[in-house]
């Protein structure tokens, strides 16, 4: 047996989490029930955001309709809709997994927390499929 | 709660606040009908998803339509603001300085609403 | 007498060597060489660090055998017990504290907090003996059995996420004890339990994560339990609701 | 039960060893009005205590060969149940004879065992088999005593929490580097925190090396000797509870002859040897293979139940540095003051002894440092209910 004391220096894992945002937002060792916790989070604050943003923008429409229309032809262009499915994706993600948090949280469903979370985010990821392609040929 | 006091210290149950997560999980209960109703209401009647002004300004004159949407922004905000609550909470700030972050997002929401219901009476003028 | 395994190799262990009033953040870790054999446990590396190369290396061990709950801490990022956690085969393995707890010295976390929590919960029961005459054993004791399982080793605090956040949160140990009383009282009324855990620092604070259950080295399930503190008190405060006038 | 408050004695006893019967004696020696300061190199119960394997013994294991150790036991037995409540698992032991030659030595061991006043009592196969559906069904008799399960750490820790809620000073992380001797008297130690590195001494009017398998080593820093014997088992721990009470091969001592329930998992223990050094024991794989044999013999599941953990623990025996195996050495314990022995001051080992026996090991002690500081304070852990093990972290 050796010793050596090697520099200091960030080993793949890291100190203790943080408290507060850093804390929960660092996904290490994380398991499947902490990064739906993560993921949950991250698109309610997205999602935060994009109400928001949709209201300002809403607000177009109190300007008239040349205002509003332009918006339109805007809102229809591809990277535009791109950002639709990703709001798509968050409010399937976010919605079904609420559904989980429900369903679990208020112990109605006390222990399939895991094969919930699966088989919910499996139909998201359908559904976000199937609207995305909708929403790039209908337009 | 005053949860700074030793739990044993704590009052026995007087009538008690419904804890934030219930709240979340009733509006949230709601949202997946009222955030339905307005995809299907806004997006999804017609084919391109989103709508010329004189189409919305026609579907806005339709008072159910106006109550689905007010509901929904109520209840959009509460669940968004609710949620901004718990997170601001984790931090682990003092009792005073949460219900200072409770009184702020309840400012915040009925100005949300407020801005939402002028907004409809605003475009109704517009058009 | 020696190891008898024969095919030993050398694992480089990365730890934590933070002391008490330290940034939290701080990276202070030093670097030994262990060899290694098949059936070595990261607490026997670290017994033979402290025996062989380092005398100050400061850890909790007692009793060997994921009974004690002593030895938790964290290998490469995860929580679990050192005495029943084999060395990872790869090169480098990362030894760190429990988090969510101080830290004391190098390993070792100040458990105050924790056993805090744990007083307030109703202390923990020693398993009732069904097999001696004038025993009363409680109905279903197999499932009753998983709480009495709990090894106070702070594991579930460490990884959950809103303790991580929060520290005034009780913790899902002190959470899962509750629940232990709830489930066989022996005597005692379980209200006062239940009530003291419906509360937004207890019971309601738990996001769900399910770490807790899915890194506790004994088979208890903090979260099972939380949630069915939760669905108690969310029906008692239903019945209040829906019985106007009627007697609390 | 009132606790006498003795006065205050103006001694300060320093007690090197944080395992069990160092937590019993700082309790004892609070209680009769000492000024305690505890040492020990890592977490108390890091030593022999923890690695037990949790039986509280009713003594019937010593009974034939062993009766002073019998008698101890069963005594000690009573009085922790009534001093450490709600610690125990009261699920009783069972001796199982499963050989002719077993059978044979019943008669023996039965009417040993009520010669040492434990209550033993015989049980048919049947009605064994009926009480634990697991054991071997090959058996032949039983014999029912009242053994229990302990937590190796937590009973102890009661004394400790009770102790530094009575004002002794508890310093786990603190190793002893030298004893402060001068003209063969021991006048407290010096010691190093190895939480900060920081090196100080620790003035005593007494030191009690109570340091069990190491208690040799401690001695020899005051130039003293203590015929120890560290004498290792193997315990292998299965996951799955196989048993409720606690099973007991019945047969003259021998490997692998008992198995400890404890929360969900089987403790089977042990073997025996004997070495010089207690640190480094290692865990011998054919000592393991041993514990799922023998204990097969009592349960048949055991041999394909899941291995969960295996240690070496070093019992503290005291004996003749001739032995070869341990087991011919008694389990009982002795109290060396060294100045009968060495010629040494102020110096007082403790050793031998078990789990099981740590309150009666402090007992002994206390009488002693109490006849040497000329104080009269009686012993009173025999009454006093020791506080629950979470005070010892909750503060």
């Amino acid at each position: 047996m050796a010793s050596t004391t090697a520099e200091p220096r960030r080993p793949a894992v890291g100190p203790a989490r943080r408290p507060g945002f850093v804390g929960w937002f660092d996904p290490r060792g994380r398991r499947l029930g902490g990064i739906a916790f993560l993921v949950n989070r991250i698109t309610g604050i997205g999602l935060v955001v994009y109400l928001y943003l949709h209201l300002v923008i809403l607000a177009l429409l109190a300007q008239g309709p040349t205002a509003w229309d332009t918006f339109i032809e805007v809102a229809l262009s591809p990277p535009f809709l791109a950002l639709d499915v990703i709001l798509l994706a968050g409010i399937l993600i976010h919605g079904l997994n609420g559904i989980r948090v429900g369903l679990v949280g208020l112990g109605l469903v006390a222990s399939r927390q895991r094969a919930l979370f699966v088989a919910l985010m499996a139909i998201a990821a359908l559904v976000a499929l199937a609207g995305g392609l909708r929403i790039f040929t209908a337009g | 709660m005053t949860s700074d006091q030793p739990a044993a210290a704590r009052p026995e149950a007087g009538p008690r606040m419904v804890p934030g997560f219930v709240g979340q999980v009733l509006s949230g209960a709601a949202l997946l009908v009222l955030l339905g109703l307005h995809m299907i209401a806004q997006h999804f009647v017609v084919p391109s998803g989103l709508r010329d002004f004189a189409a919305v300004v026609d579907w806005l004159r339709n008072p159910v339509v106006i109550v689905l949407e007010v509901a929904f922004l109520v209840v959009v905000t509460y669940h968004a603001l609710l949620g901004v609550r718990a997170i601001l909470f984790d931090f682990g700030f003092s009792e005073r300085t949460e219900h200072r972050i409770t009184g702020f997002l309840a400012v915040v929401g009925i100005a949300t609403v407020a801005y939402g219901v002028a907004l409809v009476a605003a475009i109704l003028d517009a058009a | 007498m020696t190891e008898t395994a024969p095919a030993l190799r050398t694992t480089r262990f990365v730890v934590s060597r933070r002391k008490e009033g330290d940034d939290p953040g701080a990276l202070r870790y030093d670097t030994y060489d262990v060899a290694v054999g098949p059936r070595t446990t990261i607490l026997d590396a670290l017994v033979a660090i402290r025996r062989h190369l380092d005398p100050g290396l400061t850890f909790r061990h007692s009793c060997f055998h994921a009974s004690c709950g002593t030895c938790g801490m964290r290998v490469d990022g995860r929580e679990g017990l050192a005495c029943v956690t084999p060395v990872p085969s790869g090169a480098e393995v990362v030894v760190e504290p429990l988090a969510n707890l101080p830290v004391v010295s190098d390993l070792v976390v100040d458990m105050e907090v924790f056993y805090e929590a744990f007083d307030e919960a109703g202390r923990p029961l020693v398993r009732a003996s069904e097999s001696v005459p004038g025993s009363t054993p409680a109905e279903g004791i197999e499932e009753l059995e998983r709480y009495e399982d709990c090894i106070e080793c702070g594991i579930c605090l460490s990884a959950c996420p809103v303790a991580g956040s929060d520290p005034r949160y009780v913790g899902p140990a002190a959470l899962a004890a509750a629940w232990r009383v709830v489930e066989e009282p022996r005597g005692r009324d379980p209200g006062p339990v239940v009530r003291l855990m419906d509360d937004e620092q207890a019971a309601w604070r738990c996001h769900l994560a399910w770490e807790c259950s899915e890194a506790c080295p004994s088979g208890v399930d903090p979260a099972t339990a939380i949630m069915r503190i939760r669905r108690s008190a969310a029906s008692a405060r239903a019945r209040r609701l829906f019985s106007f006038g009627g007697t609390r | 039960m009132t606790i006498t408050r003795l006065p205050r004695q103006p001694y300060h006893v320093l007690v090197v060893g944080g395992g069990g019967t160092g937590g019993a004696l700082a309790h004892d020696l609070v209680l009769r009005g000492f000024r305690v300061t505890l040492v020990e190199r890592g977490e108390v119960t890091s030593g022999t205590t923890g690695r037990h394997h949790g039986l509280l013994h009713s003594g019937a294991r010593y009974a034939v060969k062993d009766r002073e150790s019998a008698v101890e036991c069963i005594e000690e037995r009573r009085i922790l149940g009534r001093v450490c409540p709600g610690t125990f698992e009261e699920n009783d032991g069972l001796f199982v004879a499963i050989t002719d030659e077993d059978v044979a030595y019943e008669p023996l061991f039965f009417e040993s065992c009520l010669a040492s006043g434990i209550p033993a009592r015989r049980v048919s196969r049947a009605e064994a088999l009926r009480l634990e559906p697991n054991l071997n069904p090959e058996l032949k008799m039983a014999v029912q005593v009242p053994d229990a399960t302990m937590d190796a750490m937590r009973m102890p820790l009661r004394f400790f929490a009770t102790a530094k809620a009575g004002g002794a000073v508890i310093r786990p992380w603190t190793a002893v580097t030298e004893l402060l001797v001068t003209d063969r008297v021991v006048g407290g130690a010096r010691v190093r925190d190895l939480a900060n590195g920081v090196e100080e001494e620790i003035r005593a009017d007494l030191v009690v090396n109570a340091t069990g398998p190491w208690a040799g080593q401690v001695a020899v820093m005051a130039g003293c000797d203590v015929p120890i014997r560290p004498s290792p088992g193997v315990i292998l721990a299965v996951r799955g509870r196989w048993c409720n009470m606690v099973i007991n091969h019945l047969h003259a001592s021998g490997d692998g002859d008992i198995i400890v329930p404890q929360r969900g998992l089987s403790v089977v223990g042990t073997s025996s040897w004997v070495v010089e050094d207690p640190d480094d024991l290692g865990v011998p794989e054919d000592h393991v293979e041993r514990m799922y044999v023998e204990g097969a013999k009592m349960i048949p599941a055991i041999r394909h139940a899941e291995r969960r953990a295996a240690w070496s623990a070093a019992r503290p025996l005291i004996g003749s540095r001739d032995a070869d195996s341990g087991r011919e050495l008694s389990r009982t314990f002795k109290c060396f003051d060294h100045r009968e022995t060495d010629g040494v001051e102020g110096f007082v080992t403790i050793s031998g002894g078990k789990g099981t026996t740590l309150r009666a090991m402090a007992e002994t002690t206390a009488d002693v440092i109490c006849r040497k500081m000329g104080v009269d304070a009686p012993c009173q852990t025999r009454e006093v209910v020791t506080l629950p093990h979470t005070a010892y972290y909750a503060a």
